[in-house]
């Protein structure tokens, strides 16, 4: 197929030549499944008009796709040449020599992210064993609170049993703090470097507070009571360790080029000063 | 996991602060107030903000949570589109500049996929939570059991343990767990009394599971939820909660046999000997009939055909001369009896008290 | 100068043929599928006889036709790419014959159901989902065998040559994928079904 | 913006046309992929009308508390006929149509893979839908004259079955969608070979339009999704007339199984129907912007996700069934895991905004609307997602919000912007601007008033699908609200019509590429000649007419 010869593309095109075979065929199958809920006859009709359609489909096929020859549109219809557009695009001022690019340039590597958050879980994790330690007598008991935060709803309820070591409480604490920190981690890096100010508040104490404020409201609505049993000043104190450490760690991460002088929106890829027109 | 079914007992008997009830209130106060009001005039706006029991309170805490949530998503991104668009809008003159060109930034979008993630994480786990602790699959100790059973259009409630059959008005006592099993006869249903708890489907050959915890007395409304066929919208439902020593006078008198009134025997013997026994079951007259509603108390009942009307011996004749007068398509044939047998029958049926 | 719909991107592996053929075969796939799962979904619900073990008996020689058709199959397109005409009309020729071998295998197990055991497709739930699924699969191989007898009638009047190749290893495509689909009925049916 | 407007009267516009009997037989035996695209669009908004006209009808029923203007059994024919044309006779085909229309114009093709299975396509899906209303005429059952189908559009079983739904009414509806079925899938086979070996030199993967893209993802789930459906439908037929007994609950089937299926159809095919109006809003937001689309990759990226998930969350419309705690869980965070690729297509969009020139035009006007109601209906999808509230949402109006949020604030917003840009394309026609503006404020509003108080309905415990309701349950103000609303909705597309024909009568030509666009279907005259491109383009870029207006800029130094 799709040999045909033509003396020019300018003289027109062959293209598949218009057919009804597909509308009899359509039409005959409809009626053989209407027969159903009419009447037997339909079954012959649409057979009759589906193998007209079929046959007739076969022969546009076989041996030679039917073709039909459009002749090429006028000259004056066609749609012109297109011409470049006068005015022009204004430029990025960051990056290499005035030009648009994908933003930001440089920024901390998305290990750093993950780096960050293992060494905050862990951070974390430490200092609330030593807490527990030093308070309870039992690394485990925090562990255990920890779980209840992360978990309050698999029926965890605080008692005396919380100063041992329960492996599924452990393990699926250990899981969820996990993924949290790692993802954390992430948003981390890539969010840290735009934000104004110094990366360290951000991420150190703002970050942790909002999270933890939102923590509260939650399972006061979802579970009320279940916020009383929870020592808030331990767990500010850790949210806040876990942040300073993730945060530090990316931030210290190599970068290759800071855009700590550009504004938020910048940083963010959206917008540019207007400065540099030309190349 | 002994701990979840701690939690599941302290569920129930957690009061509920009235603080709650009220913030609940102060959500969508005007929707509320129009329901107390008209909650005495024998319907009622049953309103999710207007919980009376247990787990439709519960739900409501869960789902105000996710409001919550999903309001402050809500004015983020509507407020960055607001801006973006009111901001960056064309001035009326045309400079002929495009814009700078960007085609985008992984860290961004790394943001902005992973705060979605830790979202659905925290709402995953809470939703978690609250389905396990929702859902009963065994009767508590000391609830009370209930059958129901789906028909086209009307509902079937059997009290097991208490031995009478009754319909579409359920009566339960304050402050004990009701453990229903919910059946159908015929087609899918969906129980539903948006005021106790949430619907559960009425699904033939299962039996389905749900409790409910009445924490106020009062009369609160429902409906079928899953569309069953023609009279879909009839199938009304009413539920008393009753402080339990009325409960219990309740239950004493749902237990009687069909009171027999010498001035109504006419009409107790057309009951019997026409068609009307094929299908409703008149306990100490004839048991057989079980297709339609049981009418051994009939008259204790506030509604007819399913809340499709008023239960009283005018609309009684109504609906013995011509059902499809009160309710299009319901199973109920016309009886085609003389008016003065109608009325004979009506007078019958008002007697059982 | 040829001036084709389209220049494809790369001619010779996915042509329109290939990735057509390829979709109605995935969207076939799916369409079994449904009744697979009700077919595994019933299995021992029926609320009376007869159930599989007790009618049901491993099908050897309608497998070993389709299996092999396959194969057969698969030679016919190769032959034909060789311009061996004659080698390809005895492989095609060969493929109906089993094709029609095992839709007689097939009527012969239905007549058996059906007057020796009364297993209609309203006995049981086992008759509705067996004669669903099998059938199906029949009409199926129906419709191959179909396609087969008009690519052999072309073979044998010389109309199809070496230049349609392509366009009857689509056919072969779909002839392999009923096979596949045997498969899959097969375990369902006779060996987890029992 | 309009610089490159032309009215020069094109020379094809004025020569005279063939006689109507010539142009009917063109027209009938065409296999040009875009007559038959004009077709199908044709067709869905002629369907649209329809289902316009049963959705009035019941909000008038519904308009006052104990209404009597409808019988229930026409009340609930006329729920189950506006589900099913919406769904099935608007939706489907329209997206079909402009996939069909546009594909092969993206991608620098002269016609679909397969003309001849495109013209099928088409014949089938009418048919099919003449079938589903025929039974409004011909299906003789049990209530004497002819009746439609009345078991909703999921037709759940057993109430489906023969048991509950005597005469042929659910016959039609079963033969109905399936004889459209066969189209659909025809059509999404086609759009897939279409999108995999036509595409014209340098048009990588990766260089494809994301309407394109989209498409694809959207043609994929329809070869998954569809033969389910036409599956379960012909088990409801064995059932129906055959004697078997796969919904038979009083044989030992299984009333939940029908859900099953219909659902891992019906799911899916709620992203088939949203995808496209992604798709449309993709193309229009960025030139509208001025911007280049932001986060190509990752748009791309989400689609394919949301695909991928779409598979696993059906059972999210069975909550209220019990399903047993551990697929309630399943099912609930699968759900919501859908939100995180639709939430990165929401913020790419407004991204693309972001930095811009908006040029607040019709089509641009729609997209804007579209992407504050699809917040709003993906967070309600949230709240229903969320088990436990599901037991108390599902079957109310609430859901009745939801999903019209999705599907008139999601989609139909976006066929009107797709509409108004691509008409001009079609006709070579513009549209006009000031009874568009006139459309959208006017639908806009009305689609509010109807459909942002149904949220309200729903939390008062107003179940779907009833045909009455008592004075005293507090639901009749709001139900007022929501049919006044309708009555706007339906002036807003009538003045939609109006412009149609306005653009015919008094027509402002366009020209190739009034909108100063990016995509290669701007390159060609309009509307476009027969076979497309005389020469076939060769791109370099995703955007190739920003490189032909931009050659010291050019897109693919950046990409």
């Amino acid at each position: 197929m799709d040999s045909e010869a033509l003396a020019s593309p300018a003289e027109g095109l062959s293209l598949p030549a218009p057919t009804s075979a597909p509308l009899y065929l359509a039409v005959g199958l409809a009626l053989m499944l209407v027969s159903l809920v009419t009447s037997v006859l339909f079954v012959w009709a649409g057979g009759g008009l589906a193998l007209w359609g079929a046959v007739g489909w076969w022969r546009e096929m076989f041996p030679e796709e039917a073709k039909e020859f459009v002749p090429a549109q006028a000259e004056s219809e066609r749609a012109p040449e297109i011409v470049p557009v006068p005015g022009h695009v204004r430029n990025l001022v960051v990056g290499e020599g005035g030009h648009r690019v994908r933003l930001p340039l440089e920024y901390h590597p998305y290990s750093a992210g993950l780096k960050g958050g293992i060494a905050g879980g862990l951070a974390m994790a430490l200092v609330a064993g030593v807490h527990g330690w030093l308070t309870q007598g039992s690394a485990w008991h925090v562990f255990n609170g920890f779980a209840l935060i992360v978990l309050p709803f698999f029926g965890v309820a605080p008692g005396p049993e919380l100063a041992g070591f329960h492996a599924g409480i452990a393990l699926s604490a250990a899981v969820v703090h996990v993924v949290l920190s790692l993802l954390i981690g992430l948003v981390y890096a890539s969010v840290l470097p735009m934000l104004p100010g110094h990366p360290r508040l951000w991420g150190g104490i703002v970050a942790p507070l909002v999270w933890t404020g939102a923590g509260f409201v939650s399972i006061e609505l979802v579970e009320p009571g279940a916020a009383e049993s929870i020592q808030w000043t331990v767990f500010i104190v850790l949210q806040i360790v876990f942040g300073m450490t993730a945060g530090e760690v990316i931030s210290r991460s190599e970068r290759v080029k800071t855009l700590q002088s550009f504004p938020l929106v910048a940083r963010a890829g959206f917008e540019v000063d207007i400065e540099g027109d030309e190349l | 996991m002994s701990s979840s079914r701690h939690r599941e007992r302290r569920f129930g008997k957690r009061a509920r602060p009235q603080a709650r009830a009220r913030a609940s209130r102060a959500f969508l106060g005007l929707l509320a107030g129009q329901g107390v009001a008209q909650a005495d005039a024998g319907g009622g706006t049953p309103s999710l903000f207007l919980p009376v029991a247990e787990p439709a309170q519960s739900i409501l805490d869960y789902g105000t949570l996710l409001v919550l949530i999903c309001a402050v998503i809500f004015v983020v991104v509507m407020g960055l589109l607001a801006l973006t668009v009111v901001r960056f809008r064309a001035s009326a003159v045309d400079d002929g500049e495009e814009p700078p060109q960007i085609y985008g930034s992984d860290q961004l979008e790394l943001a902005w996929t992973v705060v979605p993630v830790l979202i659905v994480i925290v709402l995953g786990l809470i939703t978690a939570g609250r389905i396990v602790a929702l859902q009963k699959d065994t009767p508590p100790a000391g609830s009370l059991a209930v059958r129901v059973v789906g028909h086209q259009w009307w509902w079937e409630l059997e009290y097991p343990d208490h031995g009478f059959v009754t319909a579409n008005e359920l009566h339960l006592p304050l402050g004990q767990v009701a453990f229903l099993e919910l059946e159908s006869e015929d087609v899918i249903h969906s129980f539903w009394l948006p005021q106790l708890s949430g619907k559960l489907d009425v699904i033939p050959n299962r039996t389905n599971t749900m409790w409910i915890e009445p924490q106020k007395t009062g009369m609160f409304v429902g409906q079928c939820a899953e569309y069953c066929g023609t009279q879909h919208a009839n199938m009304l439902l009413r539920v008393f909660v009753h402080a339990p020593e009325d409960f219990e006078r309740w239950v004493r008198d749902q237990q009687q046999e069909a009171r027999r009134v010498a001035a109504h025997a006419e009409g107790r013997a057309l009951f019997a000997t026409t068609a009307c026994v094929n299908c409703h079951t008149v306990r100490g007259l004839s048991e057989i009939g079980s297709f339609g509603p049981d009418l051994t108390h009939l008259m204790s009942r506030t509604t007819l055909a399913a809340g499709a009307a008023v239960n009283d011996e005018a609309r009684l004749v109504d609906w013995l001369t011509d059902p499809d007068h009160i309710k299009p398509g319901a199973r109920m044939p016309a009886m085609k009896l003389s008016d003065a047998q109608i009325a004979r029958l009506a007078g019958y049926l008002s007697s059982l008290e | 100068m040829t001036q084709p719909l389209a220049l494809p991107m790369e001619p010779a592996t996915w042509n329109r043929g290939r990735v057509g053929m390829a979709c109605l075969i995935f969207g076939e796939s799916t369409f079994f599928s449904v009744f697979v799962v009700a077919y595994l979904f019933y299995i021992g619900k029926s609320a009376s006889g007869p159930q599989p073990s007790d009618v049901l008996e491993f099908p050897v020689f309608a497998t070993v036709c389709l299996l092999s058709s396959s194969a057969t199959a698969g030679l016919a397109v190769k032959a034909l790419t060789q311009s061996n005409t004659v080698r390809a009309g005895l492989a095609l020729a060969l493929t109906v014959g089993l094709g029609a071998g095992f839709l007689g295998a097939t009527a012969n197990e239905w007549f058996g159901l059906i007057y020796g055991h009364g297993l209609t497709i309203g006995t049981n739930l086992f008759g509705t989902t067996f004669y669903s699924l099998v059938g199906f699969h029949a009409a199926h191989v129906g419709l191959g065998l179909l396609m087969l007898t008009l690519v052999l009638g072309g073979v044998l009047g010389g109309k199809v040559g070496a230049g349609d190749s392509e366009r009857v290893e689509m056919v072969t495509w779909y002839w392999h994928f009923v096979d596949a689909v045997w498969i899959v009925v097969l375990t369902t049916v006779y060996v987890v079904g029992v | 913006m309009s610089a490159s407007t032309e009215t020069r009267v094109p020379e094809a516009a004025k020569r005279t046309t063939a006689g109507w009997s010539q142009s009917l037989h063109d027209w009938v035996t065409t296999v040009d992929h875009k007559r038959l695209g004009i077709l199908y669009i044709a067709a869905g908004f002629f369907f649209l009308v329809i289902g316009g006209v049963e959705a009035i009808l019941m909000r008038a029923q519904l308009a006052v508390p104990a209404n009597t203007l409808l019988e229930p059994q026409e009340f609930n024919r006329l729920f189950t006929m506006h589900g099913t044309t919406m769904v099935f006779l608007v939706g489907m085909p329209i997206i079909t149509g402009f996939g069909n229309y546009l594909i092969p114009l993206m991608i620098g093709a002269r016609d679909m893979a397969f003309p001849r299975l495109n013209a099928w396509g088409f014949w089938m899906f009418l048919l099919g839908g003449i079938v589903l209303y025929m039974s409004y005429f011909a299906s003789m059952g049990l209530y004497g004259a002819g009746t439609a189908p009345d078991v909703g559009w999921f037709a759940y079983a057993p109430l489906a079955g023969k048991a509950f739904s005597r005469g042929n009414a659910t016959d039609y509806w079963i033969l109905g969608i399936l004889i459209s079925g066969f189209g659909s899938v025809s059509g999404a086979i086609n759009m897939v070979t279409t999108t995999l070996t036509m595409r014209c030199p340098g048009m990588k993967m990766n260089r494809l339009p994301l309407f394109v893209w989209m498409m694809l993802v959207v043609s994929f789930l329809i070869l998954l999704a569809l033969p389910v459906l036409t599956g379960a439908q012909v088990m409801l037929l064995f059932d129906r007339f055959m004697g078997a007994h796969f919904f038979d609950t009083q044989a030992g089937g299984d009333a939940v199984l029908w859900q099953h299926f219909f659902w891992f159809f019906g799911h899916p095919e709620v992203y088939i129907l949203m995808i496209p109006g992604f798709a449309y809003a993709s193309e229009i937001i960025p030139v509208f912007s001025r911007k280049v689309i932001f986060g190509y990759s990752f748009m791309v990226a989400a689609t394919i996700a949301i695909g991928l998930v779409a598979v696993g969350v059906w059972a999210h419309h069975m909550f209220t069934v019990g399903l047993g705690k551990g697929l309630s869980v399943w099912f609930a965070v699968m759900t919501m895991i859908v939100g995180i690729p639709t939430g990165i297509k929401l913020f790419n969009w407004i991204a693309t905004l972001y930095g811009g020139k908006i040029l607040l035009r019709t089509p641009m006007l729609f997209c804007i609307g579209f992407i504050g109601q699809f917040l709003v209906a993906g967070l309600s999808g949230i709240l229903l997602s969320g088990a436990p509230l599901n037991w108390q949402l599902s079957d109310s109006y609430f859901v009745v919000a939801h999903f019209h949020y999705v599907l008139i604030g999601g989609l139909v917003f976006t066929i009107f912007g797709a509409c108004y840009y691509w008409f001009p394309k079609m006709t070579g026609r513009m549209l006009s601007e000031r009874l568009g503006r006139w459309h959208f404020w006017l639908f806009f509003v009305g689609f509010h008033l109807t459909f942002t108080t149904m949220h309200v309905q729903g939390v008062l415990g107003m179940p779907r699908r009833i045909y009455t309701y008592p004075a005293e349950r507090g639901w009749e103000v709001w139900n007022a609200i929501s049919s006044s609303g309708a009555i706007l909705q339906a002036l807003g597309v009538a003045v939609f019509l109006f412009a149609l024909v306005q653009a015919f009568r008094r027509p402002q030509w366009a020209g190739p590429d009034p909108w100063n666009a990016w995509t290669l279907e701007w390159s060609t005259s309009s509307p476009p000649p027969a076979y497309n491109f005389l020469t076939i383009p060769e791109v370099r870029s995703r955007r190739p007419l920003w490189d032909l207006k931009h050659p010291d800029d050019p897109d693919w130094e950046h990409e």
